[in-house]
């Protein structure tokens, strides 16, 4: 398969760069919930809208009601959502959860599915314990209680678990914490009891929260894929996850160049425009470069994992880590240059290039940050 | 050498008698200085007993002359007390724009009476300067400031913008670069003083991506400054239309200052902070970012090296003129690179913005200021020319 | 598509039956591939018999034109072709600048009659060509040669110098900038073809840092040129003083070949070799290293996904056209960087020069070798300018 | 101590600085001795010439008939050596041996003292096994034989060995392969019987060994320090050879930085002298930054093992590695940047652009190279 957009995936991409440069703007989402401190962090109108253009349910498969598209669909939606900084659940509820769900029960499916596709649910996902992203080591803890399960543990950087109607839930159910075996997701729903949230607004004006579960009472049929056999469903969540944060990261990254560029031609000092001075001119066209070959290893582990139907074969694991890593590196290299080259203007709140970095930040950390795929890209290289 | 252990030893003591036990401690942020004028308040007791005693004695401005509110130490006795307030992590007493930037410009181009007035009130904290030097068109190119003096004969009526006035609205005067003569680029402004009380100035904070604002944008309407504030006091500092030559001398000094201002050894290397950091939460460091904090660590390390060849060789004359530069360039570069390695250490929770677990988003707050590191007091790309064009000579530069 | 698969089974087969076992292994240096040319001789009957076999094919140069001497293959086929000749690690029958570079340039502004004579000698190897671009004063600002012709009616008279002449003193014919009017310097310049064993005509080889010469300074005096070789086959290709669109378009030619030359992704991620190969000695990697062998392994393998793309790109004609700019630059600092860390690898066994065990010093010189990289072709610097011009739209760039 | 030269050590560089910028200078000793071929790689002469003006023993105790300086003079001599590319047994014989026969008995240093004050002896050290710098591993052994030792085993990278009059051997006399104790060193005299060498020339023109003992017979009296206990010295040994390295680095560093620097301001392309391109401009002064933060470091490092009789407080080791890793990354930047900003000529043979490059590729090798010591500062800070 070439590695550009073919034509259906070329009008895709029209389609929704135009709908999230009118709808999802940075003016229109991103300041108007934070300024307002929304406790979402997020617009449920824009994410109804997102519902009405099919984006919601577009991994969900045909059978389910959705419009059984692929990695490089959603990763077109994701990147525009990435330029212009939009804050959405998609990635929580479109990619991730939905593509836990692929593995849940007729029953499960039935239970959340419907309200993904109509824009009424939103969905989070509980994975990492620590700040940072370890989801080798799972330690919340799922017993066996009468016919389901009683769930105790914690988790962090829940992004939107505050507003979710339903958490996938990676928990422990045989086993010691490193093991690889025995470990079960759970699709905990909203009011479950003894489940807490302690909220907190991350740097970049999203919502997260600390979620404690204290004897949380499930049902058997909470339970997505096999019991002691979850790996494999959270380890095709996490690349899909992952693919889907490297191409928001591809819209962070060139949407933060886009508009430094822009201001290269516009701003004057010592009686000529900035972008005349050939060390900006370098450091431009490096960035550049850096871009063009983020974005072309995103879409190359699209399609990887696309061709494999998400399960992830050896390569498409390794492209998928080249690709969370290659594109952590490059939108943090587009937003520092874009705020230095912005110069003083470009620390006020009142100028956009500021939000990128701190978007960028966030997006860095979720699912394991560029110095751990650089790791892992090595680990699975056998080195 | 016999009296610097001694006038060491006495000052310990000093230090052990009069520096309050919450003095000891680290300036958490801006807002937990002491920045004086006219309506400071003390934060708490310990605060004020700290600025009384350290008035008392000379030592907001150890090094200036006793005339003008200073202890008079020569540049080796400043070096102990600055090591032994070190030692015990003591705070300075007073911190101020009028320390750091103006007095040192009086120092030198100022008249006895601008001296007499304008130290003493500095040294006492009475009145809280800023620095009115950006405009929005002048940034780095900072000589084509636009805000105008009118020639009234005895005074001037000002009309223009700064920006990046640091703390304008705190601030009780300012020193300011204004236009006085549009013929000429370089040899057309004056260094004014003026009162920020004045009719026709008034100042916007400016909200900084880091969510504080230290900075305002300041505004300047039909201000009239007069020209001199009495006997040997003119107005400016230097000669009218010469005031270039004070903020080169200044924006020299303000480079020297921030280059170092790096920080001790004891905090540059961070690889360990971060291991046990990580510890503490039952984790460890990523190999990969394990790496980057050792070479960060070289780096820091050996930074701090070169801070201290650098003030050792300012103090005999042997640094390049233009060596406070490349202190800034390469200070300013590692700061914000440490707190992006501080970041990814932090992970997640070093994301939050404002929980009480992270002291209302220090981690971030702090990192995202860094990044005016390499902008404000010149930037990154001015050093660099600096350096290619004064020390390394090359052409056209 | 069903054709396409029968010629993939059938060129299968053809390499099976064709391709001797010794034409398999990879290329180990330039003077290990077969260049063709009037003094060529074959190192040994592999070498010989491949090359008869792709001959007779059209396969030394697959996608020409069947009436110049290729196989007329379409760019799928070819593509196939390719894939297959890699699966088996075949190596090209034939190494020449004629392929790369004057081919490329016929097929576009050569006229029939030069097609058909120079085209099929290059495709039978019969004649070996080298390049006269650059000239001592003339690197990066190529367009500032100053090798002159004067016009004599039939002939040119060639002075001047060139230098970076790849093996000029091997080849038996040069294509050659020569200015020919010196009054306007972008047309003014003319593309010819002559015969380095014209009188006047000197080569003398420029030793490398590697230790290798494959570079000669050339040397022009009075050198005369015909301005046609017979019917429809002038001395040079476009028109005349319109020298620099063919080299133009040359140049891009160049650097989309150096682009796409990357290496597939077999060998793009390194760090495993490496440990391996430390392994061997009981070994292993630093951690360090092993962190900077991973960066770049993500940067290789990213950068061979864009290899990818952008050769996906170009066949369907989406490719920016300055992007092979972008390959290039990218590409040449990635394989210098490779270098480093393969020396960095290989501890001091890969600082010997010219011991057995390294095969002759084939690490170090072959890591002394990648350091041209980013200056042939174009330097990074100039492809960094093209990029900031053509594709970000700078001003002034 | 201020981190500048005092007066007798500025009087020292002048010194150093004209006279191996007129000796020791690239034509008269590198090419010069490269181009014949010469089996030694090095300038006998110039080693007298060297001894004459005190250099060769400027370590040597003044008890022992040197000039008990330390190593900021011995700093000052091999950046001078840097500079020059001068190929030189200085570091071998004058700070790595030397520092060893310190710990000697009056026997030893009787033996080979004078002869390397002198200018008629020159000295090797034999560390490594492997193509790494791993002095934590020995595996070299030595076994009591009657009064002496039999010594068995192989040393990579013996730099100068095929000329040594003696060699400084690390091996083992007990415990096992990476143990810390049981280390001895021994002095091995150039004659020892089951010695042999092969000699390789390296690709900064200098000669090393790869140097067999097969049941070498030595004397009691070749033990340097003590028996078992020559860790301690094998650790002064690298502590002297390594900032001796690191100044000799800071001189490569700045020779092809200087030489770059000059050219950008000679050589013309699109009608302006090169050193008019800002993007070159800031590259340049980059690097100047980071060349006076290595000299800064390597003064520092030297004055602190200086300040502590070279015995290596653990902040003098920390120092040490820090100059070690600063400057061969700064080095390597130097001569890249170099190589690079020359063009075409600076991939030729008959501009000394190259030799510089291929020098600091040696020295960056040589007890460990960049990252080694960054890896060390990490162990040495505890994590």
């Amino acid at each position: 398969m070439p590695l550009y957009h073919n034509d259906d995936q070329a009008m895709l991409a029209d389609t929704a760069r135009g709908f999230m440069a009118e709808e999802g703007n940075i003016t229109k989402q991103l300041r108007h919930w934070r300024d307002r401190n929304c406790k979402d962090g997020f617009g449920h109108g824009l994410w109804k809208q997102m519902a009405e253009m099919g984006f919601t349910g577009m991994l969900v498969g045909e059978d389910d009601g959705g419009l059984g598209m692929g990695h490089v669909e959603a990763g077109i939606v994701l990147e525009e959502i990435g330029r212009n900084l939009t804050p959405s659940p998609f990635l929580t509820s479109s990619v991730l959860a939905a593509t836990a769900l692929k593995h849940g029960s007729a029953d499960v499916k039935g239970r959340y599915l419907p309200g993904l596709i109509a824009g009424d649910s939103v969905f989070a996902v509980a994975i990492d314990e620590t700040a940072k992203h370890r989801p080798s080591r799972i330690t919340t803890r799922a017993e066996r209680s009468g016919n389901g399960f009683r769930l105790s543990g914690s988790k962090s950087f829940v992004v939107y678990g505050g507003s979710a109607d339903m958490i996938v839930v990676a928990a422990r159910t045989s086993g010691s914490d490193d093991d690889d075996d025995g470990i079960t997701l759970f699709a905990v729903p909203k009011d479950a009891s003894g489940m807490s949230h302690d909220a907190v607004r991350l740097v970049d004006s999203s919502m997260a929260t600390h979620t404690k579960f204290d004897n949380v009472e499930l049902d058997g049929d909470a339970v997505i894929g096999e019991v002691d056999g979850g790996r494999e469903v959270l380890n095709a969540m996490l690349l899909a996850g992952r693919v889907g944060a490297a191409a928001e990261g591809v819209g962070v990254a060139s949407g933060a160049m886009d508009m430094t560029v822009d201001y290269l031609k516009q701003r004057k000092q010592f009686g000529r425009l900035i972008g005349e001075f050939q060390a900006l001119q370098h450091r431009a066209s490096h960035l550049y470069s850096e871009v063009e070959i983020a974005r072309a290893v995103t879409i190359k582990a699209q399609q990887l994992l696309d061709a494999n139907d998400g399960a992830g074969s050896e390569k498409a694991e390794l492209m998928v880590a080249v690709a969370k890593a290659k594109v952590g590196r490059t939108a943090g290299l587009a937003v520092r240059e874009g705020v230095q080259m912005h110069g003083g203007i470009g620390m006020t709140d009142e100028y956009d290039i500021g939000l990128y970095m701190k978007r960028d930040r966030a997006l860095q950390e979720f699912l394991g940050d560029a110095n751990y795929h650089t790791n892992r890209v090595a680990e699975l290289n056998g080195y | 050498m016999a009296d610097l252990e001694t006038f060491r030893s006495e000052t310990r003591a000093w230090l052990e008698a009069n520096c309050p036990a919450e003095m000891r401690e680290p300036v958490r942020d801006e807002d937990d200085a002491y920045w004086g004028g006219r309506r400071a308040k003390f934060k708490n007791d310990a605060q004020k007993a700290w600025f009384e005693a350290c008035l008392a004695k000379g030592y907001t401005v150890p090094a200036w002359p006793q005339a003008y509110g200073g202890a008079g130490l020569n540049p080796a006795e400043a070096k102990v007390l600055r090591e032994e307030m070190s030692r015990i992590n003591a705070r300075p007493p007073l911190s101020s724009f009028g320390i750091w930037m103006l007095g040192p410009a009086l120092l030198h181009f100022g008249t006895e009476g601008q001296k007499q007035r304008f130290l003493n009130e500095i040294a006492r904290g009475e009145i809280r300067w800023c620095q009115g030097y950006s405009e929005p068109g002048s940034g780095s190119d900072l000589v084509s400031l636009q805000t105008f003096g009118e020639d009234k004969g005895d005074s001037w009526v000002v009309n223009g913008q700064k920006i990046w006035t640091s703390y304008a609205d705190h601030a009780d005067w300012i020193f300011c670069l204004v236009r006085t003569d549009k013929a000429d680029k370089y040899q057309g402004i004056t260094f004014m003083l003026f009162d920020m009380a004045s009719i026709g100035v008034s100042t916007k904070p400016i909200l900084l991506i880091s969510g504080n604002s230290p900075f305002c944008e300041t505004f300047f309407d039909n201000v009239s400054v007069p020209k001199s504030y009495g006997d040997d006091c003119p107005a400016y500092v230097g000669q009218i239309n010469r005031g270039w030559d004070v903020a080169k001398y200044l924006l020299g000094h303000e480079r020297e200052m921030i280059s170092g201002a790096g920080g001790g050894d004891r905090t540059a290397a961070i690889g360990a902070v971060m291991k046990r950091a990580a510890a503490r939460t039952g984790d460890e460091l990523d190999p990969v970012l394990r790496a980057e904090l050792a070479m960060f660590d070289v780096d820091a390390l050996a930074y701090t090296a070169m801070g201290e060849k650098f003030l050792d060789e300012i103090k005999v004359g042997k640094a390049h003129p233009a060596q406070p530069n490349m202190m800034k360039y390469v200070g300013t570069e590692l700061n914000k690179r440490r707190h992006e390695l501080m970041m990814a250490a932090g992970g997640s929770r070093s994301l939050e913005w404002d929980s009480e677990e992270t002291g209302g988003g220090k981690p971030s707050r702090g990192w995202l200021r860094t990044k005016a590191n390499s902008i404000e007091g010149g930037t990154s790309e001015v050093m660099l020319n600096v350096i290619a064009k004064r020390i390394l000579d090359l052409p056209g530069a």
